[in-house]
């Protein structure tokens, strides 16, 4: 099987959605000839034509909302916005109605939609470029968000997001786009869109993470390791709805919660997993729930980036804290 | 200094408040039928504003937004259209709605608050109503794509106020149909207020027509109280983005008679003057007057008329009234097109406070 | 003293700090002669003239994107947005620069907006104006948001809003409007922005609310006083930042915590709430920390909307499932 | 049908590509010493933007992008300015910078990922560059806005791209400054392209300066290759502005020779041959041609020129290289103006892990 980074992958799930279902379309700025500003759609314009790959004008509002005309004729629509920065004029779009048309109509019209953006920092791009947005999606009922955070979960979870009847919002962990390879069969499977990922079995500590962050929570897993604390890894991916039973069962296993993820910490997608446990597995709790995020500032440019970004150090830090803890 | 383009912008209308006619008639209006359709849809368009707001007022219906006036603009615009174009109207459009095959029951629950008005029995593909304001134009492009992409000879038909056309959305949504030719076509109903902002107060712009220049394709204004003129320039931009033209602009000047939903209260910022100067321009008194001058129109065929749409309302009403209300439960019916199970336990717990405290 | 609704404290705020400060203006659509569609600016115009109170064009992005220029220049811009449901456009500005001008030019300019809005559910409004949607706003680094519960705090929270120099948010919760009266004497005196208020003392659990949500929790602290249980209430109205010490050290006392919120569940401000007690009051809980929300739904129109609306009965509930627990 | 307006755009230019006048030139060019500071201002702009490519390919400089080809636009309209106006740029407009009077070794930093480029010591109420498309126009209304209610005879000047006026921002911000008059001027940078989609792809409007036809106020197209012509028309705008008459839009069309920015290969989706083509519209070598024929302009002069702004360039950089980058604290310092009491643990945490493993 041919090793692919996780862009490919990308442009494989996009080849066999719009291959399988004459629905889908793709649509955004320099999606076309240009491929995508990460080439994420490479080739597809010469593949499909101009009528299933749009270019399309510099309006990000007016992308969102096209979205919603052409999910209530029946297409597929999947949207890319160039970079993290730009989703939020769609967010009106998306809040006010792609994500509540079934509901307002009563499944008359529904918006089968995915946005997809680039998403989240430590690749020292230019400002507005490097910012982790999901807590905001995540929040709007109807909605989907999905991060894959491999190749093969971004094939897997791409075309189930394509195949997912209501509106996806799918973030890509730009960083790992070709920071690494690996199997990907171009076997048309999807993943499920509500379940979490078991990424590494340990008894100690669950360590919760998704998109790029899984590359510093697994790192930091082997260094918990090597001292002899094993922990189990989780990678949400899903994180809307959220398979929140997948995390309790571990906690309930291990006593122990390390939630980590790149976005600001006040208001961040940690906090609700972490209300999930204090919700649901206070009498599993050996020790206090510690969230390894982003700082409650802007994303600095890219001569501090690193200084905000989580790394794997404060996650096995907050671990040894964690299992310390009496 | 050379000149690199120029663009002009015209109004026209067929009748005046007067019910004369300015020129001759279009192709379509030649003949009584077609007239009269135009007079009953506005009538019953005008009774079912009335019953509306009867029933808002009786706390039976919640805030409503009335068309009283401007009736010739969501008739005319239509009338315009085939069964098979798609409507994505603001929330002022009761009329074009009505045309279209929504039924006053339906209009009635949306606006008395209950989610089973936009799901329409007929014109399944038309858009619901738009609240924020602007917002559904980005929603007529694709619908406007959608039939383009496909082959279809459909057309999408938009309408808007005028405070929505100073939206960056309706903006972007005409500059996209501009540069892809879309069928669509944008129709302004230009009441001259947006709330207590009056169309002065919205734009420089001398016209609201002008705003397609902008987007590189044509705009023109028609005089939005004569249901002749809307009519006929909608249906002409219509048949042009059938026929692979493009989009168009319409702008049709007409004049909010009534507060601007049953929560506001004109008077605080308009003269009753102003209103009043107004009526002499009502849509349906125009046409009466021609069509009783030139078709016969009796004061026999307007109370058989008047009859027959308030029966149609009422009945529309009582039907309203006497639905019962959704099950709790509607609130996760919809959501997705099914629940995922991390939502079943919410459901559970709406289920069970609904039991107990209901 | 006289007796004034949330409304006519807000007016008296306004008043008072156009009058302190020439800096401030007012603007949004049918803030003038109309006095906002709520009258919370009535009078303004005729006091201020229309170069302090000014009536705009239907175009929420620009009316956020002016503040940032105004407070560039030295203005303290106050900004309505009619209604909740029509805030999203404006979140694109508030993200990309009125919260971040200060940290991007080191300090050089500045953005001391207010950004005014109603807001929540429960007066049967129609579609798209009974949306809760602070947690969005409270995500956002350099953004402080506010939301009052009564007349008092809209007077005094609004003031310090206006004073503050960098961005506010400041939700008003429509359904108290006219709901109640109270003394509020016209002192100028702001309120902290950065501490909860402790409105009721109690030994048995904590209630968090804010907004309008405070009826329901104090109606359901009454009903649960006459069964025994002491509540102490919480007020967090300055969402962000959080003051996290005033509900942790509560929760010390009391052991339990029922978070009431009006916005939907997941990733809704109570999260973050809930997560501070997961990292910070482990040992004290002697409970699982409950979440009384809205459901992950679209907010539904009227006829249905007191099934969504959280009920003092369901916090009763709560807490009493609390209290039982062992 | 009446018409109730029209509208004319048109095309200005002083010097043709060959550097020969096709208009008596205007008055402020007169004299060759305006025509030496604009020609200064170019070759500087251009030495800067070599030395950014440089930085950027030996990896001491971010993401940048080049102005090459561009820099009568940006030199125009600064130096069409009064000190006391106020810039508010995109991110092509470094020629304008330098010029208002932020320094070489500011925009270094910016474009190296140090917020302390954005702190200019000059130009303090300049804004900083907007990256998010479009996002900078309401900006420059709200700082238009500030001098009017204050009553400043003062001008805001705001550039964007071709790209940029598709965005809903830049339409809102231009009817905002149509209906309240306010003083600024907009101005289009248009290089034909927005990353890989052309000029053509982006509207049907036949010109961008039409633009302002929506807007309710006067939009022209100027040479955006002849400095002069740049200069005079935003220039007459400003003015214009300053004495109360309301914005303006300006359209100046030039080409990006470069790529889109250095991330960028144009040669994905456009020809060598069409970047070769416009080379000879060249904006430099323009006034060059005319300089060296009416104003004695000789080599000497030329590299004169050029390595004093090789000098300052060289300086700017190796002030910039030499800058210790900012303390970890950096990322708190200016998030409020002071820092609330529950952000002061986050900054214990960052200090403690910078210290650990910084
Ligand atoms: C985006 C948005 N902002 C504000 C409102 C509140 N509002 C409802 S209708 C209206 C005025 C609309 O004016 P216009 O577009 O002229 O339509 P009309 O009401 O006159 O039919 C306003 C401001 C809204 N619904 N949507
Ligand atoms: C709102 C937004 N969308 C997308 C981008 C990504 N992007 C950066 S520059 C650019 C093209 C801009 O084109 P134009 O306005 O013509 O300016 P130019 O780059 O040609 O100077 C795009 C799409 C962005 N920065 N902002
Ligand atoms: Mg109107
Ligand atoms: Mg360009």
């Amino acid at each position: 099987m041919v090793e692919r980074t996780l862009v490919e992958a990308l442009n494989l799930a996009l080849v066999r959605a719009m291959t399988e279902d004459e629905r889908v379309i793709l649509y955004g700025q320099d999606v076309g000839i240009d491929g995508g500003v990460f080439r994420v759609s490479e080739g597809l314009l010469r593949q499909f034509g101009a009528k299933r790959v749009l270019d399309t004008p510099l309006s990000e509002t007016v992308l969102a909302g096209l979205a919603v005309g052409l999910g209530a004729q029946g297409f597929r629509p999947i949207v890319e916005i160039q970079f993290d920065g730009f989703l939020y004029p769609t967010l009106d779009q998306l809040i006010n109605h792609a994500a509540r048309l079934r509901t307002r109509t009563r499944g008359r019209l529904s918006c089968p939609m995915v946005l997809r953006a680039p998403y989240g920092g430590g690749i020292h791009a230019p400002e507005h470029h490097s910012e982790s947005n999901e807590a905001l999606f995540a929040h709007i009922p109807g909605l989907r968000v999905v991060i894959p955070s491999s190749p093969r979960q971004a094939y897997g979870l791409l075309l189930a997001a394509i195949r997912d009847p209501d509106p996806v919002v799918f973030l890509e962990p730009k960083r790992l786009y070709r920071a690494l390879r690996e199997e990907v069969a171009d076997d048309g499977a999807s993943l499920p869109l509500d379940r979490c990922f078991a990424v590494r079995e340990g008894r100690d500590v669950t360590l919760v993470a998704w998109g790029a962050m899984m590359r510093e929570t697994l790192e930091a897993a082997e260094q918990l390791s090597s001292a002899g604390v094993e922990a189990e890894v989780i990678d949400v991916a899903t994180l809307k709805p959220l398979d929140a039973d997948t995390i309790l069962r571990s906690v309930e296993k291990t006593g122990r919660c390390i939630i980590v993820h790149e976005a600001p910490l006040t208001g961040g997608f940690g906090a609700e997993i972490a209300a999930r446990l204090a919700e649901h597995a206070l009498t599993s709790l050996l020790a206090p729930v510690v969230r390894v995020a982003g700082y409650d500032t802007v994303m600095p440019l890219a001569k501090l980036e690193h200084f905000y970004m989580p790394s794997a150090a404060r996650i096995v830090d907050a671990a040894s804290r964690v299992m310390a803890y009496a | 200094m050379t000149t690199v383009a120029s663009f002009t912008i015209t109004h026209s209308r067929f009748l005046d408040p007067a019910g004369a006619l300015t020129q001759a008639l279009p192709e379509f209006a030649r003949g009584p039928s077609a007239l009269k359709r135009l007079y009953r849809a506005m009538a019953l368009t005008r009774v079912f504003d009335a019953r509306a707001l009867a029933l808002q007022r009786t706390g039976r219906l919640g805030t409503y937004a009335s068309s009283l006036g401007q009736e010739a603009v969501a008739v005319g615009l239509a009338d315009a259209m085939r069964a098979e174009d798609v409507l994505v109207p603001s929330f002022r459009e009761h009329g074009a709605q009505l045309l279209r095959g929504v039924t006053a029951t339906e209009l009635f629950l949306y606006w008395g608050g209950d989610e089973r008005g936009s799901n329409f029995a007929s014109a399944r593909e038309d858009f619901p109503v738009a609240i924020p304001v602007g917002s559904q134009a980005p929603h007529a492009a694709g619908v406007a794509l959608a039939f383009m992409l496909r082959g279809d000879q459909r057309v999408a038909v938009c309408a808007f106020g005028d405070g929505a056309t100073s939206k960056g959305d309706v903006y972007e949504a005409m500059n996209l149909a501009g540069v892809w030719r879309l069928p669509v076509v944008f129709v302004i109903n230009n009441n001259q207020w947006s709330i207590s902002v009056p169309r002065s107060a919205q734009t420089a712009a001398a016209t609201l027509a002008q705003k397609a220049v902008a987007a590189g394709f044509a705009g023109e204004q028609v005089d939005g109280n004569d249901v002749i003129a809307v009519r006929h320039a909608v249906g002409s931009a219509i048949e042009r983005a059938r026929g692979g033209e493009g989009p168009a602009l319409i702008e049709a000047i007409t004049y909010r008679l009534a507060d601007h939903t049953t929560a506001d209260d004109a008077r605080r910022y308009r003269d009753d003057a102003e209103v009043s100067r107004h009526w002499k321009d009502d849509p349906i008194a125009r046409l009466r007057l021609y069509l009783t001058r030139e078709a016969g129109w009796t004061k026999d065929d307007e109370e058989h008329l008047l009859s027959e749409c308030g029966q149609v309302i009422v009945n529309a009403a009582e039907t309203y009234l006497a639905m019962a209300p959704q099950p709790p439960s509607a609130l996760f019916d919809h959501l997705h097109a099914s629940l995922p199970d991390a939502l079943a336990a919410q459901r559970d717990i709406l289920l069970r406070e609904s039991d107990r405290h209901g």
